[in-house]
């Protein structure tokens, strides 16, 4: 089963365990997109990880036919982190649902990403524990009824988006189970971006929180309802291309081509690569429309990197070449 | 008073004493490194307040540092100083009743004054009160002794003040006839770039020596020879560093980089910051978000074939509990130190106890078994460390590494061990050889699976925390498969007997009364036992550096004493698990749970009354 | 293929099983329900897999749900069943073995094509291959039936065929002779708002009863009469709905409102759920971030002077270990329960084990002694959830309540205990007429302290994890105090041995063996020492609710056999335990790690061999 | 000893134990100022409680004559949350370090936030663990040798601010050690808040961080290097007042009244109170001067008032009346 050759089809990475998700299930339209998206960014199975915690979602690793890490929960950005730290050449990748990585583990998410480790993170968020069969998470709507809720949620949700940047996150992108070419795409560059890069991705929960999302998603609605941020591009969206996005003050917002003498010009141009993030957190916030792509994407030396960079230049100046030459080091005397 | 109370001795304990901030850390381990060099033969013991900097002049603040030289083999720091060197009131009050009567109080009597010892505690000036009328009392105002003696070095008033630990160092050396110039050589790395504080402290260390020559407080200097020790090149260690090198040289001998993943603890911190020195190994020292982050890092490097190490004291081995079962689940090598300090909860932060034997062995949900180990010493925690990478790496499995505040600060004169003439190690790694590699898989003998890792190309496997099967690692709920994973985990870790040392035993090989000691607490048993020895009792002694599993002979030497005795820092946790495996022999238990380590005397004591005992 | 295997008997244990999708827990449910409204002694036990919906056909997916119904007392859902009802052909292959031969298996032939077979992993196809030759088979083309049952109603394909549990428990209903109304009942509120829905429901459950009174494959229908229950009023409880309600009645009876600190995991996450919806009740549900704000969360609550609980399952425990030594250092009521699950890590989340009992008794770091009881049947997790709030706020201590997914998802009938029949519950708390209060001021005979929380005035006072005074609370780092804490931690836990009922003994009150279980397990475990009884063995069982501490007559009861036997759902936990404390007695253990309860058989068998062995 | 007048002063805040910081830590100041700010929040003594974690700061409850609890690391955010919805009619202090807040206690931190439970969180940000001995922590600036990074940090530290802006939070401080007037009233406001408070404030450790924020406090910079901002106010500072904010774009921009044109109308003027953070993380995220100040602080019912109001509603509209109730409903049956 050794494939030789880097040129992998999305079945290579294909592993020969039974997918267990419910039908219906958004996980399937990942699965097959992170499958299609392996192929093309250029590394060998063997240097690819896959860790995650536990939740429907975290399942993942044992679909893919490379390494693979089905962790306990809320602590796979830690074991990533070892993994990586351990040999910085691997791709690693974090499988993690929103109890996952938001609940239990939002500690080890912020810490990650502030630390900005060459992580690429996908965050599947369908807003509920699916797992456990439906309690409400820290991204279900204000006021939801869920198992654990009867009367509603009284507390106010995350926005993913928000929580990253706010942690100092440089790489951030969202997008949604039912637009498989766009995650791939994404997922190809989160994967050259040095630092940790957090992909939120909009996963419907067929049995406990159906169509959450299919005010952005579904058919009719999504070309309106979405703006997929592309960098150097004007904020174009619709069904019609002719709304935009447009800066107002402290705000953005939403304009159509050809009203009040608006152009495409007036368009806010999109800089995911810009260091300071106001631009980024105003999009992260974005309700209605909801923003999808990359939304931010700042280069920076990565941990890992810092880490390496350490390490070599200690070893060079250091006067111990041995574990010898420090325990003979200091201090000594000898009785003959 | 009496008259001088120190004679020509073989062996003597020294307790320097004084307020957080008066450098006394600093004036025992200097005591320390010029006896090491004289070559003889020590153990030492540091006890500082919990808080950074405890209130001036209070009993709470007092900083002390105990060192025992001999020219004997010395195991512990001292039951009991026979010289206690009092800064202020405060010191004083602390350690008088740890000093014998007879013995000599050294005072700084510059911190004497009434609002002094008030402060301590004391309801009348002890200088005058004749509470120390049995003792051997030397009173010297050594701050204003020192402040005169460094008049005209330009220093200010502070800096002056500062000195007067070398002051006391130095009357100390004057005592037991030791050379300066250790210490000169230490200051003047130390204040290199600070010419006056150098030259002050220099001063102030020769002005000690001098004053203690001059007056006639001391009827004469005493003399220890050198011990009789090993041959060898010899060092002196702290117990967490031993710990860290300890690791390093493993990560040599093995061929595989160390990771550590850990968050600042007391009394663990210093592994943390003695590796985060050694970066020139390729240690990979990652200090986490917290002691999770801490161990499921390692379980991640461990995973991608590293030496992974995870440290940590009590209340963090607690947060440790469910990752470590992952480690168990996965059967991935990794090293968990536990420092143990007092408890429960945050407990008593500074001081030394063995009460978390209970957490290592069980503290987890399922049966997830992990060998569990304990360093005896300082200088025992470089091979416990060793010791406990190897058997993490060699049998796939977590190993606990015990060790306590009194080994981990306390030093010793430590015969360098070469990387050389330490035991190889050989990680139990998958090889090309082998056909159809299955993660579960496992060698016969030792019942180790075959560790394969991300960046070997053919080998891609998955892993995780759900029950495996027994051989390709899936999940599996069968319940066969189940049971027979529970006992091959244990197996796992019963075989590990097969690789380690037997049990020995110090004292009588067989007779009245075997003590059983572990970790920590060897040097207290073991001179208790000597005692036993020199007075023709039939009394053994079994300490354990490996706990679980038990060395193969456990039951063989328990079985040929009458009596035994299970002394332990706690309320009795080795005593149970003896009783859970070994139930065929009767305990009996003498335990202390007062965050100190044992004294010989309370061990002699309590042997004398089990023997006696029907 | 035998004739009809079933007679008129006074106990029958039915199997549903079926695909994940097949709606197998609630026909095993309506079976419960309408029983017990008959008055038949009744235990069940439901058993799914750990995936939400595992692929359809495969024996990985199949659910399964079991209940025992008898005439006589009944104890647990049964080692085997009398009836199979197989839905597809993985529902046969995954229970199968269960089944003795001679027994009825009823099945749904539509499931059984070679497509079926195949992917439930039989080599041929069941039906013909002679494999079911020694059973009692019924095969009906239920998945049919009921689509031509169901034809004109308007629905579509998928709510037809959804139906067909209905169909199936229409012709189980019909064997045992049961009334349709109950689940008639049941489906009208379920469906109310979906007229069309419901009635196909009720038109398949018609036409199962009918066809099954058709056929010829049941020569007879069989009754299973009321069972000789005490009087009063009932209702079918599960475990984890019970533990709610306890401490619902609990939080009533004390005066104190009920705070839940809780994060959701199988198999706790019931206990949860059931208190989130009683909001009406003060009852205030915290669904927290994760297991630590659980407990700590519910820590605060206990200072600011709620009923405090958290609710978890084994990896959930890990979590909670180091804030429960906080708990036990500020000596806070608190109860922490556990519902057991395989383990270790992640381990089988939906199987059952009693394998934390160690973790219980010691998964924290330091001295750190914690009540601990355990549940014996669904039934009593009202009553010791109860206790264990009792305890908790009447000596100032955690108390750790284990369950286990046995008994927290099986269901009993239970004799409604109103509350004014239950035991008073008086909080151990501080009043006005206490004189200088002091935090940690004892009770002398409990040991307990007085609680007093903000909001009173002149009570104002901190307290935190560090070793506090014996009386003021304030921290203390002295040694005498330490070890004077530490015994008293101990010796409060101990006492309550004083409150707590003695142990009891089933079977024969003296003789030739004691079985000794804990928890879960005490269905099984009795019905085999009524067994024994039953054959004039002198075998007696002691069944342990309260572990920490023990009962206080329990040397006593152990002193009456000659020998004792251990049984658990482990490898050997409260046998290791009993070891430790009472060392007197010698010990056998019968061990079990499937992630299933004992067989009654297996028991009886091993009761037998521990009998003849010397 | 029980006063049962409102009428305090500092002194009746003072325990009977003694304070055990380093002389000359900023904790002291801190303590006073507290001890300052309790007669004037109108609230009584017994109906006060600090929860801290552990650290040096987490040392703050035994010094205060209230109700107080010194727990464990980290998660004195979900303890106070218990007190808190165990009693509402408390008033509840969080104290804790840059440590204990946002590095083991981290997830806490941002739930707590998240939530906008009514505490008030008192982030003592010395940057360093201070009880410890001087490791470094999540705010340690990037570079810096400390005892564990003798080589220098190799981490980005948070921003607490942006990570609390982040975390959806409400209410956002900013204060010195050295400016005990300022950080006494926005105490007083911080507990008028109705959700959590949280109040960064800058505190010096003199031993293993000494000065670390002197280029804001130092007596000659202070002025110029920081500006206090105000709801409702202009936003000047510098020690003639003739410098100020202004919006440029995404960024804020740093002005002098009377070049260039600039007047004080052209300004920013403070609006701590609108919903929208966009001005809230500008302010937070600005380091040179650094933003004093109450930078946000909008209004909305926080959990405790919800969770109250649902238990309230449930209790009118549910059939069961006691336990008894409840536990004879659904389907019964009696044996005579
Ligand atoms: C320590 C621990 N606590 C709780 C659980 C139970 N648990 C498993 S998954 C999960 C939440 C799953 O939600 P999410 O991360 O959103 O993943 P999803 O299933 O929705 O993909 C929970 C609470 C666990 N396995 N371990
Ligand atoms: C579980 C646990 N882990 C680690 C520690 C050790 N510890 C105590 S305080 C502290 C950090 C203190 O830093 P900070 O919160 O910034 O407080 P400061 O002392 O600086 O005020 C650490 C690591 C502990 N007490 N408990
Ligand atoms: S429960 Fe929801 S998230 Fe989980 S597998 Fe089913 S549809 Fe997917
Ligand atoms: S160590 Fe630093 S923070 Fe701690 S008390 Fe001393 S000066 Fe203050
Ligand atoms: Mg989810
Ligand atoms: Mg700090």
């Amino acid at each position: 089963m050794s494939v030789e050759t880097l040129e992998y089809t999305a079945k290579d990475f294909s592993s020969d365990q039974e997918v267990k998700w419910c039908p219906g299930c958004g996980d399937y339209a990942i699965l097959k997109a992170v499958q299609k998206a392996m192929p093309l960014i250029g590394r060998k199975r063997e240097d690819i990880v896959f860790v995650s915690g536990i939740g429907c979602s975290s399942r993942f690793p044992y679909y893919m036919d490379t390494y693979g890490f089905h962790s306990i929960h809320g602590r796979a950005p830690a074991i990533a982190t070892g993994v990586k730290l351990a040999n910085p050449n691997l791709s690693v990748w974090q499988i993690t649902g929103d109890g996952d990585a938001l609940a239990i583990g939002g500690n080890h998410f912020i810490h990650l990403i502030r630390r900005n480790v060459s992580i690429n993170v996908l965050l599947f968020n369908n807003r509920i524990y699916g797992l456990t069969k439906g309690q409400f998470s820290p991204t279900t709507n204000l006021g939801q009824s869920t198992k654990s809720s009867p009367q509603g949620t009284i507390d106010n949700p995350f926005n993913p988006g928000e929580l990253v940047l706010g942690a100092n996150g440089h790489f951030f992108a969202r997008a949604t189970d039912t637009n498989a070419k766009a995650l791939t795409a994404i997922l190809v560059e989160a994967e050259k971006h040095r630092g940790a890069s957090i992909i939120e991705i909009l996963q419907n929960c067929v049995i406990f929180n159906k169509d959450i999302f299919s005010d952005y998603t579904a058919k009719d609605v999504k070309l309106d309802n979405q703006v997929h941020v592309e960098h150097g591009k004007p904020m174009i969206f619709g069904a019609n291309s002719d709304k935009g996005l447009k800066l107002n003050g402290f705000k953005l917002e939403i304009v159509t081509i050809g009203e009040d003498g608006i152009t495409e010009d007036d368009l806010l141009v999109h800089d995911a690569h810009e260091e300071d993030n106001t631009l980024h957190m105003m999009l992260a916030k974005l309700q209605m429309p909801v923003v999808t792509g990359i939304i931010r994407s700042y280069g920076e030396d990565s941990f890992e990197m810092r880490m390496k960079k350490q390490v070599e230049e200690v070893e060079k100046n250091s006067p111990f070449k041995s574990v010898n030459d420090l325990l003979e080091s200091g201090e000594t005397w000898e009785i003959k | 008073m009496g008259t001088t109370a120190i004679k020509e001795v073989d062996k003597v304990v020294i307790k320097f004493a004084g307020d957080s901030g008066d450098g006394m850390q600093l004036t025992g381990t200097q005591f320390t490194g010029t006896s090491a060099l004289l070559g003889n033969d020590i153990a030492t013991f540091p006890d500082y307040p919990a808080e950074i900097r405890a209130p001036q002049g209070t009993v709470a603040g007092v900083s002390g540092f105990q060192v025992h030289i001999g020219q004997a083999h010395i195991h512990t720091p001292g039951d009991s100083p026979d010289v206690l060197v009092a800064m202020n009131a405060a010191a004083l009050k602390a350690n008088l009743r740890d000093v014998a009567k007879g013995k000599t109080i050294i005072i700084d009597t510059d911190n004497f004054k009434r609002k002094d010892w008030e402060k301590a505690g004391f309801a009348d000036d002890p200088l005058t009160s004749g509470e120390l009328r049995e003792y051997h009392v030397i009173e010297a105002p050594m701050t204003t002794l020192t402040r005169t003696a460094l008049e005209g070095l330009g220093l200010d008033n502070k800096s002056m003040v500062r000195s007067k630990n070398m002051f006391a160092l130095g009357m100390v050396y004057w005592m037991f006839s030791r050379p300066l110039d250790y210490t000169e050589r230490f200051l003047k790395g130390k204040f290199g770039k600070k010419p006056e504080i150098l030259a002050g402290n220099i001063k102030a260390l020769k002005a000690g020596f001098n004053y203690a020559d001059t007056i006639e407080a001391f009827s004469s200097a005493s003399a220890v020879l050198p011990a009789d020790m090993e041959p060898g090149l010899y060092k002196n260690v702290m117990g967490n560093e031993a710990t860290a090198w300890g690791f390093l040289a493993a990560a040599e001998k093995s061929g595989k980089e160390l990771f550590l993943g850990s968050y600042p603890i007391t009394p663990a911190t210093d592994i943390l910051q003695e590796l985060a020195k050694h970066r020139h190994f390729g240690a990979k020292v990652f200090q986490a978000e917290d002691e999770i982050a801490g161990i499921t890092s390692a379980i991640g490097a461990a995973f991608a074939g590293d030496l992974a190490i995870t440290t940590t004291s009590g209340p963090g081995l607690a947060l440790k509990g469910e990752a470590l079962g992952l480690a168990v689940m996965t059967e991935l090598p990794l090293v968990v130190v536990d420092v143990q300090r007092g408890g429960p909860s945050t407990g008593l932060p500074t001081k030394t106890e063995q009460s978390d034997l209970m957490q290592a062995l069980y503290g987890r949900n399922g049966e997830s078994p992990v060998v569990v180990v304990a360093a005896k010493s300082p200088a025992d925690c470089f091979s416990m460390a060793f010791r406990a990478a190897k058997i993490a790496l060699e049998h796939m499995t977590p190993v606990l590494l015990l060790t306590d505040g009194y080994v981990a600060n306390g030093s010793q004169p430590w015969k360098i061990q070469r990387t050389e003439d330490l035991d190889d190690i050989t990680p139990h790694e998958a090889d090309k050889s082998m056909q159809n590699w299955q993660p579960y898989e496992r060698d016969t003998a030792s019942l180790a699976r075959y560790w394969a890792y991300p960046g070997q190309s053919g080998y891609e496997h998955r892993i995780g925390g759900l029950e495996k099967d027994e051989l390709t690692g899936n999940v599996s709920y069968t319940p066969e498969n189940h049971e027979k994973m529970t006992y091959v985990r244990e197996e796992k870790v019963q075989r590990v007997a097969n690789y380690i040392p037997e049990l020995e035993v110090d004292g009588s090989q067989e007779g009245d009364l075997l003590v059983v000691s572990w970790g920590g607490t060897y040097g207290s048993t073991l001179t208790a036992i000597n005692k036993c020895t020199a007075q023709n009792k039939k009394v053994g002694l079994a300490h354990f550096n490996y706990i679980k599993p038990l060395p193969k002979n456990t039951a063989e030497v328990f079985s040929k004493f009458k009596k035994i005795l299970v002394a332990e820092l706690n309320q009795g946790q080795l005593v149970k698990y003896l009783r859970g495996e070994l139930p065929q022999f009767t305990y009996q238990q003498f335990n202390k749970t007062q965050g100190l380590p044992f004294r010989v005397v309370e061990l002699n004591h309590a042997i004398n009354k089990t023997l006696e005992s029907n």
